[in-house]
Order: C-alpha cells, then structure tokens, then sequence
C-alpha cells in the first residue's frame, strides 16, 4: 500500500537500477515503549515568554547528540501542570485554552497522553479554575491506585477538582479554604498546606465526595520559618524543609498526617547555606534527600539559585555528600533507578547531568527547543 | 552572591552583564538572548525624574532595582506600553492582586504595593524582574509571586505586572 | 469611585499624613493616538519557535530607552498576516487557532483591532484556508477604499477570500489556479503572480464577486530569472526585482496592470551584487527605491541576509547612495514621512534604526520580548 | 559569504560559533540562544553511519549540511524525535510537500526529496536548518520553503519537517 503511494509520487523518475537510493515510505511516525527506560526524564517548559506554547520535552540524558537525546514532545498551554501515571502508559497534563488564543472564552481541559504515541487519549473538561502557578508537582496529583486526578485551583478561592480517569470525567469540587496544593494521603486521600501552619486533610469517598475533613494541630509558623511548599517525597514519606534549613519529616500513609520530630540541616552555619531554588529537594530511590543549596542565605534567599547539591540520610540527619554544579541550578531531580542520574535546570536554561552517586559532571543537554524548563521529571 | 560572580566569571554563551538582580528569572532574563529583555542593572540617566513618579520618590521605573519592585516577579509594565501603575494599551487590569510592603529610600516609610497583573495579552517579554522580599509559598497567597494572578479577568493570559501604591504599610 | 475603592485597598494603613505618597488609582489602562506618529513602527513577530504566540509590537523609533520605545503589542497566531488601515484607526490581522491550541478544530479569523486601544473590535470568521506563509505583506491586502480586505488562501490549492470590513463579514472566495498573493489593482481589483510568469487580474463586483479575470503575458520566467514576490511598492506603482537584479516597473493603478520595459539594477556586477532577503526592497514616501544587498551573490543567495542598503532613483535607473550597515539585515522597512528613518532586521533579530537620508545609524531597538520579528511595518 | 564573516568577527552577543549554514534562519538559529538549536557546523563524529541512512548514502542527518536536506527550511525531525524520513511521535505528516532536487555525494545522482512536514505539535526548535537550492517564490509552490505545508492534516500546526527519498530526478 505504501509502496504504490510512494510509486505515484516518483514524478517520472527514471526506473531505479541496482545503484539507486530506494524510495522510502512516507506517513511514518516513530512511537515510544510503553515504559520508558530508568533515565530518560521529560523537562517541563513553560515558556515564560510564549505560556501559550510551552512543552514537556521526553530526554534520554544518557546520551550525547540531539537526535538520540529528544525523544518526543507535547504541549501544555499557561503554566501546564503535569502528573505521570505508574501503572498504566499515561500521563496527563492539565492546560487552559481560550477560545481566539489570548482572549475568548476560557477551557480548562485534563489531557491524557499515551506514553507510547504521545497521542492525546483525552481531554476532559474541568472547572476553568486551576492555578496557574509556575510549575510544580503538587497541582496536580494521583490519588486511589491512579484512579483519582487531583487538581489545584485557585480563583483566589482554593479548592480541588477531582477528576475520574477511568471513566474520563469531572466528578467534584472540593474546597479547601485557606489551604493550597496536594500531597497524596492514605488511600483516597490529600492533604493540603494551610496559611496558618496546619494540615487540612481530605479523605474522598467512591464518587469523589469529601468523606472526611481535618486539620492537623499548627506545625510551622510561616511568619518565623517558612515550610517550601515542595517537600522531598519518596512514596508516602515527606520531608518538608524550611527557609531555614529544618527538615520536617511527614509520615501521609495514613488516613491523616503524621508529624514527625525536625532536625536541622547539618554543616550550614558556617557560610550561611539555605536550601533554595524552585525545586529545592527530591529523594532517590535509596531514601537519601537530595538538597539545592546557596550560600550566603538569609531572607528572601529561598528561591535563589544553589550552587551545590548536599546529600543527607534522612534517618542518621548527616550529611554525606556535598556536589559542587558546574553551573548553578534552580530545580533538581533524580531519576527513579538506584544508580541514578542527578538532572538540574541551570540558570542559562540547559540541563546538566550529573553521575548522582559520584557527584561527577556527565554532559549538558542544550539546544533541544527550550525556553525555561523549570521543573524537571524522572520518566516512568 | 557567590553563583552570580562565577556566572559573570565564566563568561557563559559569552554574556557578562553585571547585575544586581536577584532570582532566577533575572538570569533567565539575562540568557534566554533575543526575545529576553534586560533590566538595566543600574538606574538608566534619564535626565529628568521620570514623569510617572510621585512627588517624594524616586528611582528608575525601568529597573528592577526600583523600590515599588521589592516583591515582584514578572515583566514590568512600564517596558511593555504601560507605566508603573498603569497598563498597556488593550490589556484589563486584574483587581485581584499580591501584596509587597517595600521601602521609600525618600522618606523612609514602608508603603503597600499592589502588583496588579495586566491581562489579555501574552507575556510582553520586556524587562522580566523577579525580586522576593516576603514573598511566601501560595499556602500564603497575598504574598505568593509564582502566581499568575490574572484573575477575575475576562481573559487568563498574563501579560505584564504594575505596581500600585495603595497606602502607607501599618506600623509593625 | 476609584478613591473609594482605592481607601478599601488600604488594609488598615494609617491615615496619609502630608509627606506620605498618595494612594494611586487602579484599573488605569493607557491609550494610543488615532493617528500614529510618523517614526513609530509595528515589528511583526512570526516567533517562529512559539508560533501561537506571534508578537505585532507597535515601537516609537524616535527613542532611546525600552520605556519610551514600546508603545503596545497586539497578539497574531500561526504566522498570522497584517495590514493597516490609512482612511481609519484601524488594524487587521489575520491568524489561525485550534480549539485545543495546537489540535482541534481549526477556526481562522480576519480580527481587527482599534489603533487607540489596541483592543479587538471584531472577529471575522473566515474559510479556514489562508496561507501559512513566513510574513508578508501580499497575503493581507484592502481593496476598495478600504471596504474591503482580501485574504491569500492556500490548500495547496489557491484562492483569495473577501471580506467586507463595513459589515464585518466574509463575502466569497475567488479561486486564482495557479497564482498566489493579492496585489491591489484598480479601484476594487487586485492582481496575483503565476507560475508561468503572468498576472491573473481579478475585479470584482459590489458583492465580491468576480466582475472578470484576465491574465497578462508573461513578463518573467521564474526558471531562468524568478521576480521576488516582494515588489518595491509606493501607491499603486510596483516595482518588481528580479533575483538577478533586473527591475520590472508595473503599474497597477488602471483596470490592468501595465508592465514597463524592464532595467537592470547598476554597479552590481563588481562584486556580484544582489538583492535578497526577507523583504529585499521598499519605497521612500519622495519616490526613491531602497534595495537591500549582498556581495557574491548566485543561484539560491536570494534569501541572503544584505550587507548593504543601495538607494535608486527608479526614473534615473541611477543609484544614488550606498548605506553599509552595522550588522547584515534580512528585512528592511521604511517610515512614511520625507525625512524618514530605516529600519531593518538584523541577523541578531533585533531592529537597528538609520537615517535614511543620511545613512548613519542612530539606534538599536532590543529586549523588546522579540523572537523573529522578520516584517517591519512603518506606522500610519 | 562576507556578512557571516563579519558576524563571527565583532562576535556579537558574544556568540562566536562557526557555521557553514546559509540563510538568515540559520543566523536565527545561532542567536536566539536559549531557546535555539544549534545545528552543528560540520557532520558531528557519531563513530558509526546512523543507522537511519540508507546503503548508499553518507552524511550526519543531524548536520544542516546532510545532502537530503538542500531545499530545506525548518526544524530538522531528526533532532525531534523523528529520524530524517518520519515524524515524531505524536505527529501527522502532511501529504501534501514542497520538492527539492539534492545530489547525493556517494553516486553523485540526483534525486527527488519530498519535504514533509510533521504536524500537530507545536515547532520543534531543535535543529532549525534553512537551505534555499532551488527555492522560488509562492508562485511556483512546489519550489517554495517559506510556507508551512501542514496541508491535508489534523491540524495545521507546524512541527517540523522531514527529508524523504522520494526517487531518481528525471534527467535534465
């Protein structure tokens, strides 16, 4: 079939002897595996000076040329925020769309992506309501086996859109009054950080309902000590750090949160070392905290860039291992294997890679149609 | 800082503008190259005090070190067809806003600033200013900058920040 | 109404003594001159890599600081195409959405937009057909005192839709096989170049419909010596350059175009001169032709970025001055006035601004949230 | 050519990389800066022929130099996700294509390559390569490069475009 399309399109040329270059088939689209090998990560860019283009571009940063680093790319419109799925070939970005490009009416869709085409599967309309905040992991969450998308909104109201995946419907709006974002709690569950210090904690029923409702007792003073709103998170277990280096361990397997006993970062007094940036810490697979470090902090430093990213042990609160960035850094992430790869965003908008048990410089991976990537995603 | 001095050092993509922004988006502001505007990193010499200032204050409205700037994070209006306080021509002007108190180097008072964001349009691309003094995570939101706040608006698209003097700062 | 509002704003601020500064009034949206002044500009920003967010920038080229330079700025999706108005304060631009941003269904409108506000007045659904071609300014044309705005559509077949800007409506759409753009012709026609090397001249009715169509002789031959598409045109006087360097007066002021006996650009063949670019040549409001120029010029340099400005008298065929610019440039432009200013495209995507009847270069307009702005428009 | 010359000299924007690129996207390219990709001047050492070459070919389909790409104006879909005669994934190919004429080094013939756009994505940005052999106006269409040819498609948005050996050129 393809051979006789590609025969009418010859245009008179000569019949092919031995020698000649064969025609090829035309119409092919590459496609993607299913599960996506341990370090490839997908750099979400928001476009900051074009938000109505920005993209989530797939990376293999294993390699070294372009054309063996980009694997694929989709959109995301105004400050797309994105979740992966586990268990199943998904991913979903939810994205605002108005109907003449900047102006018009107003569409908020939860789009879901196959992994292996890169092909919307979906779009599901939802409440034209969810933050548009630059990028982060806790405005849109999975929750139920990945039954359950969770998504922030933000009118300046607050409040959840619970979405059905399954059935690729919006179920119900959930408020959180005085509360922002979602950390995946127990079952069906979330909780949500509230102005004055506490928890607020949802448990959601079959239909998406709220079955229960609480608020923790107050745990930080953001008047005296911040909490980063994106704490290092390994399955369940939370570590939420402040502006000023304590680290908050927080047990969400439960039906409610469990606050654990803080512990300061140790080895920042001297040279005043902050944790910082846009994506200040994640967790390997191994249980180490991952931490992007500036020094010379004090107020208002903590979205600074680090120029070093520490290794603790969250269990003996020691450090292990300081990195020193060839450049500095404004997000890290680590990718999902025991011998991961440490990726940063750099401050001139590239990714540089690091060996992230040896702390050694791997490549940077540049040129790859970027804007400013500022959240990256270790692929699953 | 320590990283701002070995980025300058370093000379990277060849670009050694001295800065005294802060924050990663003034780099950004400083890399992204040709669509990426950069603020001035001292007050431009205007000549006179620019018309769109007060009487009791003073300061270079295109700089990210002007004083009404302290907890922005964006494009300044004032590079983008507008003014300090006002907005470009065919964008709407968000009542809904994040709040700085910053500091008059004139007369030393703290004031209220409102960082209206201007809306309708898309980004204007032009002097991306990013400074965070009391800026908060948006469990905290009169105080959170990484949001877009183009909100009871008829359209979500964010186009630049003003800056509003709304009163004087309640005593501490 | 708005010091009221303002006093609610005030969160409990202690009442203004006499030093304090003044509360400001909110809402405040600034507004532009019906009749834009002679030296500003509208940088037309294709952004080729962030195409749903193509730029007009509406820039004073007078001034020195970005403050003073940029006036305003007007959204264009997918390489969308612009014209102005001269008989009033308005604006065109014809552009392409898709419901779901870069997928869905396709919806092209002809928008037009108030020069004082900047703000859309209409938008005019039309045949989603039109050309998605890198800027140019025969894609968007006004015919008939300005009642009507014809829309160059390619599908690969082409055709040309009319719009009646009064009503605010498409009228009809006029098939041109085998020719492509709009060249205003006559008092309600326009003129379209064809493969063979014709014109196919189109006049239509009240309703715009075709009233006839005529196709001249062939005045090039595009295999041996193509005519850029891009004429050097002051009212309805054309002059077309050849990719060789040969200019073809055409005058379209009549029912008919009437092509001129042709003659060949001077001092070009030391060197091997060329004309190229983007826009390669332009009209001065006093009758002079500014052709943009590059050295070592042959088969396949007719995109070339120039190096030079060559300034013609077309009456002479003398050139009459040379300007060397600082940087090469790709597109060039000049202001309506008599004593205007030249302004052009660098290779660095920024505009640098000469004295055109000096040639001296006065400024460079940069940092304005550029990307590629490719077309350059003088302000009217 | 003199101006590429002159450019690399006064090493404006501090960007001095050596290009064989013709043509102004190609400048675009290497001065738009973060957000831009560099095609690399010569073929890069990639230690073995890419696997997505046929027998009989040579050259790096990552290079703006790469023999199939002589008519060429766009994002190359090899640097994409795609190789130098699919499309990325996720995207549509156009049917509907702009022909050049190439000569291939390895035989020395001629052969047709059909420039197929891929679409339904927004642009690539990686790669962006512009060559104009035989490039004419929109007037001789099949000839022409500056049009976006996702023509036929979903949806008309442009990805970027692929290189694909269609058959011999018939003799002159």
């Amino acid at each position: 079939m393809i051979r006789i399309i590609v025969a009418c399109l010859c245009l008179g040329a000569s019949s092919a002897s031995l020698a000649d270059l064969k025609p090829e088939p035309i119409r092919q689209v590459q496609t993607l595996p299913e599960q996506y090998p341990a370090h490839w990560i997908i750099a979400q860019d928001a476009a900051f000076f074009h938000m109505s283009d920005g993209k989530f571009i797939v990376l293999d940063a294993d390699r070294d040329s372009i054309s063996e680093q980009y694997k694929g790319m989709f959109n995301g419109a105004q400050i797309a925020q994105f979740a992966q799925a586990h268990s199943r070939p998904e991913m979903y970005v939810v994205q605002t769309f108005h109907s003449l490009g900047h102006r018009g009416v107003r569409n908020d869709v939860l789009s879901v992506y196959d992994k292996r085409t890169l092909a919307p599967l979906a779009d599901i309309v939802v409440p034209p309501k969810r933050a548009s905040i630059l990028p982060t992991q806790y405005a849109l969450q999975l929750v139920d086996d990945e039954k359950l998308a969770l998504i922030f909104n933000f009118t300046p109201a607050t409040t959840v859109s619970v979405v059905d995946l399954d059935k690729r419907e919006f179920l119900n709006e959930v408020p959180i009054p005085g509360c922002a974002l979602i950390y995946p709690t127990g079952k069906r569950g979330f909780s949500s950080l509230c102005s004055e210090g506490t928890f607020l904690t949802v448990a959601l029923d079959d239909a998406g309902g709220v079955a229960s409702s609480t608020r923790s007792k107050q745990f930080f003073n953001a008047d005296v000590d911040a909490v980063f709103e994106k704490p290092a998170i390994q399955g369940r277990n939370a570590n939420f750090l402040t502006f000023k280096g304590r680290v908050i361990p927080v047990d969400l397997s439960g039906d409610l949160p469990v606050i654990g006993e803080s512990w300061s970062l140790p080895e920042i007094e001297a040279g005043n070392w902050r944790p910082g940036g846009l994506t200040p810490a994640v967790m390997s697979a191994n249980g180490k905290m991952y931490v992007l470090m500036h020094a010379e902090g004090k107020t208002d430093t903590h979205k600074d860039p680090g120029t070093e990213v520490w290794v603790f042990d969250p269990r003996t609160h020691k450090r292990e291992r300081q990195i020193e960035l060839a450049l500095p850094a404004v997000s890290i992430e680590l990718t999902r294997d025991t011998n991961p790869l440490l990726v940063v965003t750099t401050i001139e908008m590239n990714i540089d890679v690091y060996d992230a048990n040896k702390g050694t410089k791997l490549r940077t991976i540049s040129d790859f149609g970027q804007e400013t990537p500022l959240l990256l995603h270790g692929a699953h | 800082m320590k990283w701002l001095d070995s980025l300058v050092e370093s000379k990277a993509r060849g670009l050694a503008q001295q800065t005294s922004r802060r924050g990663f988006l003034g780099q950004v502001a400083a890399i992204v190259g040709g669509g990426a505007a950069l603020v001035p990193l001292l007050p431009v010499a205007r000549g006179e005090q620019s018309s769109s200032l007060q009487a009791g204050e003073k300061g270079d409205p295109n700089s990210c070190d002007y004083w009404r700037y302290c907890a922005i994070d964006g494009f300044l209006c004032n590079c983008c067809g507008g003014t300090p306080n006002s907005c470009p021509p065919g964008t709407e002007m968000s009542p809904i806003t994040w709040i700085g108190t910053c500091e008059n180097p004139v007369d030393g008072k703290h004031y209220l600033i409102s960082y209206n964001d201007c809306c309708g349009k898309s980004s204007c691309g032009s002097c991306l200013c990013q400074r965070n003094e009391g800026d908060l995570p948006v469990y905290r939101p009169q105080k959170a900058n990484d949001l877009n706040w183009c909100l009871g608006t008829k359209s979500a698209v964010y186009n630049c920040s003003t800056a509003v003097v709304v009163g004087k700062a309640p005593d501490k």
